[in-house]
């Protein structure tokens, strides 16, 4: 096993799939020689060739669009979005289109497909290099929706959102494409889809996170550890389907609920699984569901370290719950 | 710099600029009787849905020549992403009447399971690609497709169809454009009938024709007559010869013109002059190519006769065959949004069915669909 | 006053403010001689012509990214997207310029434009004719939603709208396009962004919906009353902003809770209502608080009736969290 | 169909196709002089990057005769819808440098208080409408003023600028298209410099130029050497007098390179020959435009040195500001989402507030901002 970045693990988990599976095929703005902006494909195209491995003209719509011709062709493609705020030109393909192919021919014509992209803060990107939009597409029937949270995920989760029957949109955390490493598995590693991970266990709160922001969870629970407060984590994984089991059993467990996220918090994800919560396990609660998310404004450029949730916002929704 | 238009059959029936294809005979007389069984499948539908049969149509009227002509130049293995106004392209490729029939009806039967509005057929074997409302989106994935076809080096087509006013959409430009970088094998259908619902041509481009707009994707654009089958078809075939070749995408603009309202739910009268329909009349399609198998010794009376108790026959039959069906039951509104049943839709199907069972939804709302 | 369906009052308001203000000018899809395929402009390309009453070519983010542009420059567009449905190829235009151009711009640039669009089911229109993206657009700060539920709150809420200072996603559900009529006064009549409408007091549970599912609601409410349950209802009217108070204050009389929505009922916007619930008015819950939604999957075309929550599902709920 | 190229000043710098424009003396020096500052202004930019001083920058490096050229043709009532590489637009147009230095801080004294990225500039009274990162997007909102500006029946211009690749953006089609549609007075200006960060032209479309992607929108195509201020500013003051006149709109086509990276975050060298940039090297706007300022006897070396020293000191004076300057405020977060803060923002303003006022946030995390 090597010690690997998440950008590293997310071009090992590309490589070994394309070796594997000659109909993977990658397309994109500057995926090519390049190796995209964040150096994901790095090595690929070189390896791979133009014919697998395709810069695109730019355009989100037509990248998504052709990638869905080519699933429904035979393919397995994997269409890279350089900026998850950059989805946006291409929701009508994903919305309408790739979630619904399955549904509206009866089960006859599907889309197995991945699209790749990079969400969230932590790069100084301001506005339009910054949004994490789980949300939108959370609210989408027939698309699935997956959030790595560590490079050993982040290639076990690709590889089977790759493999996976139907439309995959994988979410990649900026925050932390660089800043973690850890060791990851080589060559064949999976982790199933729709399966939430402990990462702590504890027994006064849960704090459930996904992404870049388990890692400030992790950190506030240390720090809570501390003052006598047991944190458990719930890295969420994939956000559709979602694994209600195991966030309701630890809710059940500990009584408190603490959800943390990027987005802003009106409308975002973590309102769903609280909802959830309310709705399935309210006998358990002994406190108020609290969410530690991004403000109700667009993304900001020099204030970005205030926007975004850190451990010490989230230890105050601990305290608050875990007092309450 | 309009190209100039493609035709072969005069407007009244003798030969004009183009030499006719070769096909045979048979083959000739199949594409005809396609035709005049999707204008008869129109009218009976347009029927239907005016007494409250089916919910909904869209009539190819007056377009049979456009999308048949150029489906008949393409094979077996190559590939279809039409428009709602195209459903003679799956009857021309083998697809049983009855098989538009139960997707109108969205019953039990129906293939897409009772999901979209009438009209939005799918056809697997026949590389018909499901059909959708939203406008455009057929025309990137087409490229998409096309693109496939040439990273696996197979030698086969895609070809999608959308009208005039589908040439403002996102996804126009995306597709032709990336077939154009690519030089995927793929044939770009624009079906200019002149209208996008209300809006007449001048209302959706300044640019003189439609075939014009392929230079800026660096294609040939051919403009052809599309009350021309034979024009049609040649144009396609050559098309389609390019694209096998290697030489990628061309865009094909087809003249013609929406003799109907756009929809069972609209009402041209309220902003176009039905005069205009009566130049269009004289030049209707199936008229012309019946007249031109008539001058050429291909059709004669009597069979004219057979083919058109024929279709009607086979119309009759699907129209009865649809209306035996009952509705699709509900636990299929479950099923197909993934491969597997996640389990929140498990949770929803056990609770709407326990419901549904204890009889405790709104009276009269949910008897008349089976579990 | 005349006796009017929503079709109707937003004509009327449309005519009112296009004669009040000269700079409120209308385009979109089949918005001129035809009148809009719902007939929501009838008569207005007549009265006041082309300049102001504009047929667009076939593309919504032209139709929203043109609005704008107008916009800036001193106009106020109403754009209307033909079905709720198509308003995806315009989510660019939506959400990263419309919603953001007055922060971006340090308040400088304004967007003060209305985007109309009809919503939801009932005219059996399957997939593509149907759906209630309201949530898409909750999750987008910058923006406000508003969703009337009757034809004087149509007009009203539609004056308002127009008037706003910020661009408002106007969603017009078609389920009571016609199905409704009521007296809505003539001339000028403004109601307030923001305030919630408690349709009929009760005492025993609160009802909260929006648009087309308020009238469900009160048919619901009506049977659950012969069993002896007092139903409070609040038609949300904006989504954002949320009148959180009002719908707290109704929450802590009864202790609890039913939404009803008919988008999709996982990410849908009934979920943040939900969470805001469960975080500010968990001690006054005796009950879960129960979703009546849509299914999670997209909307069928034969099925749509069984789609749809209707009175018997939602007096389920009530029955389900009364007796808790 | 590619038109010919429009230049004024061949490349040694004497008098070429076109005919010079007539413009003053004053005005000539005025244009050099922000070309030079804006070359002054990127080359300080991307220093102070590369130190951490400001987070990001974009050069215009090359690009300056494309956009200054253009906007000098249009007057004070004309609206401009730039793209992230044309700050030049900005000085020309009056914008004190420190305004934009201003900017990259992201300091309290922005004007766009710190919430984009460096360059993503936005000036009112200059109309020069906020530059976002979305590619495309200004295309259609300015086809969209241009119409207001119709139907207003006031002679004004809208102008938007944006690259090659952008060309391949859905509003790119939209925005010409609307424009065409409605005879706008629109000129849309193609920045055209040969890369899409690594993405060459040939990857982005396949049409012979992009000047020619005008007739698919039926609007006049120009093609201009983009490196020939002159040639730029003929150009567009006919494309303006044209839509002034009710004519319409315009796209032209400004060939130029960019001689830097995409961006302070892009490494060229990966993908790109370092050689295909010497060529332009002989080509440099700056040093084209000094030789004819040079030959016609309007430019004297101490004019030049004077220019110089002004920009640089101006600079220094610019960046020296803006380095006092700190952070805006953690309240001014919670401003300008809407007209008024809703209910939901002054809770979380609320909340946040208290927190930072209790210090609870982790350590060193926002002292470093007042609130
Ligand atoms: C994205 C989108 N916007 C709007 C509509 C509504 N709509 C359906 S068909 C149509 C007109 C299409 O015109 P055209 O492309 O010329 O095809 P035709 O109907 O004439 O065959 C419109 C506006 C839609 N289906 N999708
Ligand atoms: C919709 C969208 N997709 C992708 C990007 C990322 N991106 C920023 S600039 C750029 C290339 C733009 O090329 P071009 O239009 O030629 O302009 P240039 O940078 O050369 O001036 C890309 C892909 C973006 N900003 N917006
Ligand atoms: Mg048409
Ligand atoms: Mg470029």
């Amino acid at each position: 096993m090597a010690v690997m970045t998440m950008v590293e693990a997310i071009n090992d988990a590309l490589r070994v799939e394309m070796r594997r599976d000659p109909r993977v095929v990658l397309l994109g703005e500057d995926v090519g020689i390049k190796g995209g902006v964040f150096g994901c494909s790095a090595g690929l195209f070189k390896e791979f060739g133009g014919d697998r491995v395709m810069d695109t003209p730019l355009a989100e719509s037509g990248i998504v669009g052709a990638a869905i011709g080519m699933a429904l062709y035979g393919l397995v493609p994997i269409a890279e979005i350089q900026f998850g705020d950059f989805i946006y030109p291409a929701f009508d393909q994903i919305v309408s289109e790739a979630a619904k192919m399955r549904y509206r021919s009866g089960g006859e014509y599907t889309v197995p497909m991945t699209i790749r992209t990079p969400i969230g803060g932590g790069i100084r990107g301001g506005h339009y290099h910054s949004q994490s939009p789980e949300a939108y597409f959370a609210h989408t029937p027939g698309l699935k929706v997956v959030v790595p949270s560590t490079p050993a995920d982040a290639k076990g989760l690709l590889l089977a959102s790759i493999r996976d029957p139907d439309p995959v949109l994988f979410m990649e955390p900026k925050l932390i494409y660089r800043s973690l490493k850890e060791e990851v598995p080589a060559g064949e590693h999976l982790v199933e889809i729709g399966k939430a991970r402990i990462v702590r266990p504890g027994k006064d709160v849960t704090l459930i996170a996904w992404g870049g922001m388990v890692g400030m969870c992790e950190k506030a629970a240390a720090k809570c550890a501390e003052e006598g407060i047991d944190c458990e984590i719930v890295d969420v994984r994939t956000i559709v389907p979602l694994d209600e089991a195991t966030i309701l059993e630890s809710v059940k467990k500990t009584g408190r609920a603490v959800i943390v996220y990027e987005a802003p918090k009106t409308g975002g994800f973590g309102g769903e699984i609280s909802a959830i919560l309310a709705e399935k396990a309210i006998e358990w609660l002994e406190a108020p569901i609290v969410r530690v998310t991004g403000f109700d404004t667009p993304f900001p450029y020099t204030l970005e370290s205030v926007y975004l949730p850190e451990p010490g916002r989230i230890r105050e929704a601990v305290l608050k719950v875990a007092r309450f | 710099m309009s190209p100039e238009m493609v035709s072969v059959m005069a407007e009244s029936g003798a030969a004009a600029s183009h030499k006719p294809p070769e096909l045979s005979k048979e083959r000739l007389l199949e594409i005809y009787r396609v035709m005049v069984l999707t204008r008869l499948l129109d009218d009976r539908a347009m029927k239907l849905q005016r007494q409250g049969r089916i919910g909904f149509y869209v009539p190819a009227l007056g377009q049979e020549a456009s999308h048949i002509g150029s489906a008949a130049a393409l094979g077996a293995d190559d590939w279809f992403f039409p428009s709602y106004r195209d459903p003679g392209i799956a009857l021309l490729r083998g697809v049983p009447v009855v098989s538009l029939m139960h997707q109108c009806y969205g019953n039990a039967a129906d293939n897409t399971r009772g999901r979209q509005m009438p009209v939005h057929y799918s056809f697997k074997k026949q590389h018909f690609v499901s059909i959708s409302s939203p406008i455009g989106t057929q025309i990137a994935q087409a490229a998409g497709a096309a693109m496939a076809m040439k990273i696996r080096k197979e030698p086969h087509v895609a070809i999608t169809y959308f009208g005039d006013g589908s040439t403002s959409s996102n996804d126009f430009h995306t597709g032709l454009n990336f077939a154009g970088v690519f030089a995927a094998p793929c044939i770009f259908v624009c079906e200019n009938n002149g209208w996008a619902i209300s809006v007449p041509l001048e209302g959706q481009t300044a640019s003189a024709t439609m075939a014009a707009k392929a230079e800026a994707y660096g294609m040939p654009g051919v403009r052809v007559d599309g009350n021309d089958v034979l024009a049609v078809y040649a144009a396609t075939k050559q098309a389609a010869d390019r694209a096998r070749a290697g030489h990628g995408p061309t865009l094909i603009e087809t003249v013609t013109f929406r003799m109907g309202g756009h929809s069972s739910s609209d009402d041209p009268s309220r902003y176009r002059d039905p005069k205009v329909c009566e130049v269009w009349k004289t030049r209707d399609p199936i008229d012309r190519f019946k007249a031109w198998l008539e001058q050429k010794k291909l059709l004669t009376a009597a069979q004219e006769t057979e083919i058109r108790a024929r279709c009607d026959a086979e119309l009759q039959a699907a129209i009865d065959a649809a209306e035996k069906v009952g509705p699709p039951a509900v636990s299929t509104m479950f099923e197909d949004v993934y491969a597997g049943r996640t389990a929140q839709l498990d949770e929803q199907w056990a609770e709407l069915k326990d419901a549904l069972q204890r009889g405790v939804v709104s009276k009269g709302h949910h008897g008349e669909f089976p579990l």
